[in-house]
């Protein structure tokens, strides 16, 4: 029991880390986006104060499924944010570290949100969710491929046991092993975290930020945290699956913030697709690439 | 010399606490203003240039954004037709508390070279209260950079609290509403 | 104490009977009797089942023979609650049918010919009892909306049971004579392929699987809305009964695929299971009726089922099985929340509909909770068998079906959130705000039983494991399911140093309990929010007071749907233009023959004779 | 007691009544109830007509074949003529003759013989038609039953001649011995009973008899006729003659198309009788099918089965078509609504005739399927075991697909067609929808009931 209760509380730790981290990073990147533009930028900490401000605002609430969403919402992140190893022994629940965990219960979180949007009654908000869901869909399906094949090879569909076999030399990280599926991997997780040109779905001057049109205050504090905490799980992810996890938190940092920064770079010099535009892209490439990848590696054996 | 002796703290009063708290709030709040364009005049021109590298507002904390309720600062730039002074008010409504307003240019302090139009308003301050003005037709930019400091510095000093007049006035300014919109006949501009 | 599963068929008619007999005196009572009938079934089955009370003697209906097995139970047990969850609504939607009483009877009716099909040891009697359920359900159907569903039912039922039949009398030719189903494993070489996919192909249709699935978006939106949960989570269920027999019990057919260690038969099932799920998904996605939406919903689920069977691993068909589970048990419950909707609001049209949470929340957390589980998604059952579904197909490397489960499950994200934000969620439409109440007690009740059931199997999958665990034994399959504590011991791994990955679904639950738990404080902690009307909405300085206006229902994946639409009619004009065929035949022949001349005949025998003359035959 | 007054009371009724009008209707009923019962008294043993031995003489063969389709069709004609006599007094001399043709149909050992009575119950038929007011059609009967019995005589006078022998048994062991040569009297006869029992290119006749029937006429050619038919159809193939090679494949190719273009014109048909009739059609190439492939112990319960629901259903549907005006199926929908008794009578002829479970109609078709796979059934048939089984399961999907559509529309439209039926053909209709319920139900009774025609070496004999 009390094992447990330290569980529990070690993955709370889990989470506070990734959003301390993911909010840090955040700031960080903005700063680096800034200078790219021969701007100053904001503090490194502003997105902590952003946060901050908005939980310290009174706000409004359309009702209680406007609230109940939100807190469903930050809820399914935080437990899934629980569960997500930061290096190969730091996990807090050791062995039940699945893949498809993260993949199920982030959706949760994922619902929650779309229920509280909904609930608002503003269309724009509905919009806003029809098109996330449907981007999910898009960038999922090939990312989904890649990540099988990686189960496939490695035998086992725990985040840390793919990370200590790319640790221990049975694979290349799998970046290097399988650079077709890497490619795909990053194109879906800049879908994932909603990154140009993918962020169709939030669209602030065409649809008013999408689902986040009602919310102001904490709600709105409440669904920053959850993004934080949603695209550490997202980064982190994709650090264990393809860049070897990492064996001390230190490489885990560097790992991170490399992942982040380059692709926050890539999505800064990038313009917005429409959503159909999305959605083909996404089945178009990339899911080649994902299929041509799985078949090389699964059938033919092919792994470098 | 100061006692060393161990004294028990002093327990604050709710007041105090609340006190304490909305410090640290107002702290957050003026690194961290969002802002609501409402852009129907001239003076919207300056904004671009005080956003990108020449200003660069993020450095102040502060953004753009999408909708009221997300936003902490409404900017009026310039002169406000009566058509939109409905709407200004609805959208000032809309937005969540503590709230401020800039008025940029002198059509929202006195009328500017609209002063004598039958359709625009001359004083935005008789429908909503305003914090901070930046004067000048049109201000440069920075006169705007300067209005939001200031705008940051009299959150500092608990003194932007238009949004607290807002409710102990409420009458005084509902009524100027009205006088200044008439009685709105119509219910709905485009499905009657 | 001991019972032979005839007295359950024989009680269930025998209670079909009186349910018309009081139904003819009393509308209402007629139909509570089919609450206490299918109350008393489910418990008497489900009692008698797990404490090995049920046997299979016959002293009545001599003429079969049952026997009862682990999945016979399995099956029989989820159906029969699922109509006694059923019958819950019978007495409310009553009014509104053409013949009560019927309704009554046939509704008893049906659950017993599904007993008797989950039972029968003697094969020609299950498809006895296979097709008493499809004319005992056909009369149901057109008590709904329309009458011609009715007749797309009927004939691809027909096509699935004589499909069966004709597997059934290949077994029978095979085996010298007998008709015991243990004969379906061994018939071998060129019977077993025909027995093999003619039994598929009455599990497709039951199923509702591509291509054989046109009725049943048809029937589950037109067919009175507690008929529809009946056939979404009962009576679909035949079909993977059949399907368990067909794809499980008769092992791999054909040649295997060297690469993916699949049997050739076994991986054609699969891709069509695929394919079913992606078209479901598809086509549930762009429909504006919620029953409709639920059916391709069910059709899709139901693609799962047969890609879980035909990985022939522990894993997948226990993945299959779990999934009958936790789909009867959402699906069920989804359509019953939807009936509840109906019978307030009197439409399943999305468009029509809105804001029905501020009246309904009861059952909008039942439809909430349901759809967690079709979406499979954790803490509701639907996540441990699509896990399961995953691991197995990923075991296999199948990427092709990979990319269907996975397409299925995120699509299903999709469409179940379609009615959650149309239906329940926006803005309260005025028609609404007067008429629509939450449903009473007795309509909540097996609502929430069913979602209780959801969150149940979805955290403590232990008992069903077992069932399966069971099943396999009780079926001689090499098959089993590790439990390891509370966690599934899934995939074993390959790979020395990692251990095997768990899902333990208490955990995720309880975790998620605590993220949720961590959530609330900080939202408690925080200043109060201001409690706003609706239509205080952010409108662009807009003003807006028409409700419709702000509510966005109609097209709602309007720009996914576009790059598909073209291709959505394929298979319903495929059958559309088959009937069209015959009918094209059928007046043909009409146009040769029935003349109203004699000469035609006349000639006709000429024309033979002439042939005859002249060919080698004299 | 001699089966020869099955033939003879209802000729000397017929008779009697030609003197004395007044009494005709009840010496009808009386001889026809007779003629019901009397079958269940009789002896198992053949009659001798004429004092000379069976070769030579005519004979009649009563056997437990013969005593089924006796009491089938007898019963099914005194159920026609008790609900019908009242409104048509005139025609019960015509019906006794029908009668005595049909009873001597059944009876009958000698092929010259046989030919009589095709054409005594024939000309009774013809006259039974004119009852539907349309001249035409009748005439049109008149010339292809005409042909057709011209053509089943010419078959046996080249039969005569070759063999020298009219007698069934003696003309199967000539058969048995000469396969080759009686090939083409065989197909000459086969055309003219096909005539008769609507196989497919020789039945146009059959739209304009059925498809204007009234009460009388529909019940008794779809019923009673057909059923008969059907029987010494079965008759002539199971124990004259053995079809097997390229006749074999042509009357396969008869039978299989008859089957599923009867099934397809039904569905492609909108006027209820229309759509009973052409079912009809593919009913008797089942029926024929059957008989063909050596299973006509089913095959002779089918056509029974098949009788009593065509009875109820063309009753029901002649009656509501006097009644509308129409017998379009958009006229008479929702006609259920206030006929509920009719109705589930009409559901379940159907529903039996679509071989659905509990009803008479499942235990039939199903039991003649596995027929088809019994381990030791060798088909004469060319395709096999297999092919037949599938034709006829794809013709029941067609037929069920129309028949659900046309009950759906008579139970569940909304109308207000009210139609009287007289209380005693409510009475009839119910009891035949009972039965088929009942022979349904008790599937072990009808097995040996079944078995009873089967001799021990397992294949059905007529004699």
């Amino acid at each position: 029991m009390i094992e447990i209760l330290m569980n529990i509380g070690f993955g709370l730790g889990v989470a506070t880390f990734g959003f301390v981290l993911q909010t840090a990073m955040g700031g960080i990147n903005r700063k680096i986006a800034a200078r790219l533009q021969k701007r100053r930028g904001p503090k490194w900490y502003q997105e902590f104060i952003d946060i901050f401000k908005l939980l310290s605002k009174r706000a409004t609430s359309h009702g209680w499924i406007f609230d109940f969403g939100v807190i469903m919402a930050l809820g399914g992140i935080i437990g899934t944010a629980m569960f997500m190893p930061i290096t190969s022994s730091i996990v807090a629940f050791e062995g039940y570290d699945n893949f498809f965990i993260f993949v199920y219960l982030i959706a949760v979180g994922m619902l929650g949100m779309a229920m509280s949007a909904s609930g608002s009654g503003n269309p724009l908000a509905s919009i806003g969710v029809m098109r996330a869901l449907t981007t999910m869909l898009a960038y999922e399906v090939p990312f989904m491929v890649v990540v099988m094949t990686i189960i496939k090879l490695t035998g086992t569909s725990s985040l840390t046991g793919i990370a200590v076999a790319q640790q221990t030399g049975d694979f290349n990280w799998f970046m290097i092993a399988l650079p077709l599926g890497f490619i795909v991997a990053v194109m879906s997780l800049m879908g994932m975290l909603g990154k140009k040109p993918f962020e169709t779905y939030i669209a602030p001057a065409e649809i008013a930020s999408g689902p986040m049109v009602e919310y102001g205050g904490k709600q709105l504090g409440m669904l920053f945290i959850m993004h934080e905490i949603t695209i550490f799980i997202e980064v982190s992810l994709f650090v264990h699956l393809f860049l070897g996890g990492a064996e001390t938190i230190i490489m885990f940092l560097i790992k991170y913030f490399i992942v982040y920064a380059v692709l926050n770079l890539v999505s800064n010099v990038l313009g917005r697709f429409k959503i159909d535009q999305v959605v083909t892209f996404f089945f178009k490439w990339p899911l080649f690439f994902a299929v041509v990848q799985a078949m090389i590696a699964i059938h033919l054996g092919w792994v470098i | 010399m100061e006692s060393t002796k161990y004294t028990q703290p002093v327990a604050l009063s709710k007041k105090q606490v609340d006190r304490k708290w909305w410090e640290i709030g107002d702290f957050f709040r003026r690194n961290s203003l969002w802002m609501l364009m409402y852009c129907t005049g001239c003076c919207a021109i300056e904004l671009p240039p005080a956003m990108t590298s020449a200003y660069d507002m993020e450095r102040l904390g502060m953004g753009p954004m999408a909708t009221p309720r997300q936003a902490d600062v409404l900017l009026v730039t310039g002169y406000l037709s009566l058509k939109t002074l409905r709407r200004l008010i609805y959208t000032y409504e809309q937005m969540s508390e503590p709230k401020y307003v800039v008025g940029f240019g002198s059509c929202t302090i006195n009328g500017g070279i609209y002063h004598d139009s039958h359709a625009v308003i001359n004083q935005l301050d008789q429908y909503i209260p305003v914090d901070s003005y930046v004067a000048g037709c049109m201000p440069n930019t920075e006169a705007v950079m300067n209005g939001f400091v200031d705008l940051i510095e009299l959150i500092k000093n608990k003194k932007a609290n238009g949004w607290k007049n807002y409710h102990t006035n409420n009458a005084w300014y509902k009524k100027n509403q009205i006088d200044a919109l008439g009685e709105v006949r119509i219910k709905d501009e485009f499905h009657q | 104490m001991e019972l032979s599963i005839e007295i359950f068929i024989l009680a269930t008619l025998a209670f079909g009977l009186m349910a018309y007999v009081i139904g003819r005196l009393h509308k209402q009572l007629g139909s509570i009797m089919t609450i206490l009938g299918s109350l008393t079934i489910f418990g008497g089955i489900a009692y008698l089942g797990f404490t090995g009370g049920l046997t299979g003697e016959t002293a009545y209906l001599t003429f079969t023979q049952f026997e009862i097995s682990e999945f016979g139970l399995f099956f029989a047990i989820i159906v029969s609650f699922v109509f006694a969850m059923v019958s819950f609504f019978n007495p409310f939607f009553i009014k509104q049918y053409k013949y009560p009483a019927l309704y009554s009877m046939l509704f008893m009716f049906s659950l017993a010919g599904a007993i008797g099909v989950f039972f029968s040891s003697n094969l020609l009697y299950l498809f006895f009892f296979f097709e008493f359920v499809v004319w005992t359900s056909l009369f149901l159907i057109p008590m709904g909306r329309s009458k011609k569903a009715a007749s797309w039912y009927y004939g691809f039922s027909a096509a699935g049971s004589f499909m069966l039949l004709f597997a059934i009398l290949m077994i029978y030719n095979a085996n010298n004579g007998s008709f015991h189903i243990s004969g379906i494993g061994s018939v071998t070489g060129t019977t077993q392929i025909i027995v093999f996919i003619f039994m598929s192909g009455a599990a497709f249709t039951k199923l509702g699987a591509f291509p054989l699935h046109i009725w049943l978006p048809k029937v589950l939106t037109n067919a009175p809305d507690p008929v529809s949960a009946v056939f979404s989570g009962g009576l679909e269920k035949l079909g993977a009964f059949v399907a368990l027999l067909a794809i499980v019990n008769m092992g791999g057919i054909g040649f295997i695929i060297p690469s993916i260690d699949m049997y050739f038969g076994q991986m054609i099932i699969a891709t069509l299971g695929a394919l079913t799920i992606v078209f479901g998904t598809l086509m549930a996605i762009r429909q504006d009726d919620a029953k409709k939406l639920l059916a391709y919903s069910s059709m899709s689920n139901g693609g799962y089922i047969l890609v879980g069977f035909s990985m022939l691993t522990s894993q997948g068909v226990a993945g299959g099985l779990y999934h009958i589970v936790a789909h009867a048990i959402a699906s069920t419950a989804a359509f019953l929340a939807i009936a509840a909707v109906a019978r307030v609001a009197g439409t399943t049209k999305m468009k029509e509909l809105g804001g029905i949470i501020h009246k309904m929340p009861v059952t909008y957390m039942v439809y909430l909770i349901a759809i967690i589980s079709m979406a499979g998604i954790p803490p509701m059952g639907g996540f441990i068998s699509k896990w399961m579904i995953f691991q197995a197909v990923i075991d296999k490397g199948m990427i092709f079906i990979a990319i269907a489960t996975v397409f299925g499950s995120i699509g299903s994200f999709l469409y179940v959130f379609r009615p959650l934000a149309a239906l329940f969620l926006g803005q309260e439409l005025p028609q609404f705000k007067k008429t629509v109440k939450e449903a009473p007690f007795f309509m909540l009740l097996p609502m929430i039983i069913l979602s209780l059931l959801s969150v149940y199997t979805g955290v403590l999958p232990g008992v069903i494991i077992d069932f399966i665990n069971k099943i396999f034994v009780d079926m001689q399959l090499n098959y089993n399911i590790v439990m390891n504590g509370f966690a599934i011991e899934g995939y074993t791994s390959g790979i020395e140093g990692v251990g095997p990955s768990l899902l333990n679904p208490l955990l995720i639950a309880c975790v998620f309990g605590v993220g949720v738990f961590v959530a609330f404080l900080i939202f408690i902690v925080l200043k109060k929010s201001k409690k706003i009307d609706l239509m205080d909405t952010y409108t662009a300085g807009n003003f807006v007071y028409t409700e419709e206006h702000l509510h966005y229902s109609v097209d709602f994946y309007a720009p996914l749907e576009r790059l598909y639409e073209k291709y959505i009619h394929i298979m319903k004009n495929f059958y559309k233009s088959l009937a069209n065929k015959v009918r094209e035949f059928g007046a043909f022949m009409k146009y040769f023959f029935f003349t109203n001349k004699p000469e035609i005949t006349v000639f006709w025998i000429v024309a033979l004779m002439v042939f005859l003359l002249w060919g080698d035959v004299l | 007691m001699s089966a020869i007054l099955l033939i003879a009371v209802p000729l000397l009724a017929a008779f009697i009544s030609i003197l004395v009008k007044k009494v005709s209707p009840y010496l009808l009923l009386l001889v026809s109830l007779f003629a019901l019962v009397y079958p269940f008294f009789m002896d198992m043993s053949d009659v001798i007509i004429g004092g000379f031995d069976s070769p030579i003489g005519i004979n009649l063969v009563v056997n437990k074949f013969a005593l089924t389709s006796l009491i089938a069709v007898n019963g099914l004609f005194f159920l026609v003529v008790a609900v019908n006599i009242a409104q048509y007094k005139k025609l019960s001399s015509i019906l006794l003759v029908a009668l005595a043709g049909l009873n001597g149909l059944l009876l009958t050992g000698d092929l010259f013989n046989l030919f009589v009575f095709i054409e005594i119950s024939g000309i009774a038929a013809y006259l039974i038609t004119t009852t539907n007011k349309k001249p035409l059609q009748t005439f049109n009967y008149l010339v292809a039953g005409t042909v057709g019995s011209s053509l089943y005589l010419l078959g046996l006078i080249i039969l005569y001649n070759m063999s020298g022998t009219l007698n069934m048994a003696d003309m199967a062991t000539f058969v048995e011995g000469n396969g080759m040569y009686t090939l083409f009297p065989f197909l000459l006869m086969f055309i003219g009973l096909g005539v008769e029992a609507k196989l497919l290119p020789f039945n146009s006749w059959v739209k304009g008899i059925l498809g204007h029937s009234n009460n009388l006429s529909g019940a008794m050619i779809a019923s009673v006729y057909a059923t008969a038919i059907a029987l010494v159809f079965g008759k002539l193939l199971a124990g004259v003659f053995q079809i097997e090679g390229t006749l074999a494949l042509i009357i396969a190719l008869v039978l299989g198309i008859t089957i599923l273009a009867g099934e397809a014109m039904a569905y492609a048909s909108t006027k209820a009788r229309e759509i009973l009739l052409y079912s009809s059609i593919a009913q008797a190439g089942i029926v024929i099918l059957l008989f063909t492939v050596g299973l006509g112990a089913w095959a002779t319960f089918f056509a029974i089965a098949n009788g009593v629901s065509k009875f109820i259903l063309f009753g029901v549907v002649n009656r509501l078509t006097e009644e509308v005006g129409s017998d379009e199926m958009d006229q008479l929908k929702g006609s259920f609504v206030n006929n509920k008794l009719i109705g589930v009578s009409f559901t379940v002829a159907a529903l039996s005739i679509l071989g659905l479970p509990l009803f008479f109609g499942f235990v039939v078709k199903m039991n003649s399927l596995i027929g088809f796979f019994e381990p030791d059934f060798v088909s004469n048939l060319p395709g096999g075991n297999f092919i037949f089984p599938i034709i006829i399961l794809v013709a029941s999907v067609i037929e069920g697909v129309y028949f659900v559509k046309l009950l759906t529309k008579l139970w569940y439209k909304d109308s207000d067609v009210k139609v009287n039926f007289t209380p005693l053909f409510k009475y009839v209709v119910v009891v035949l929808a009972v039965a088929l319920i009942v022979f349904g139900l008790f599937q072990g009774e009808v097995e040996e009931l079944v078995a009873s025609l089967i001799n021990p070496g397992g294949v059905f004999i007529w004699n």
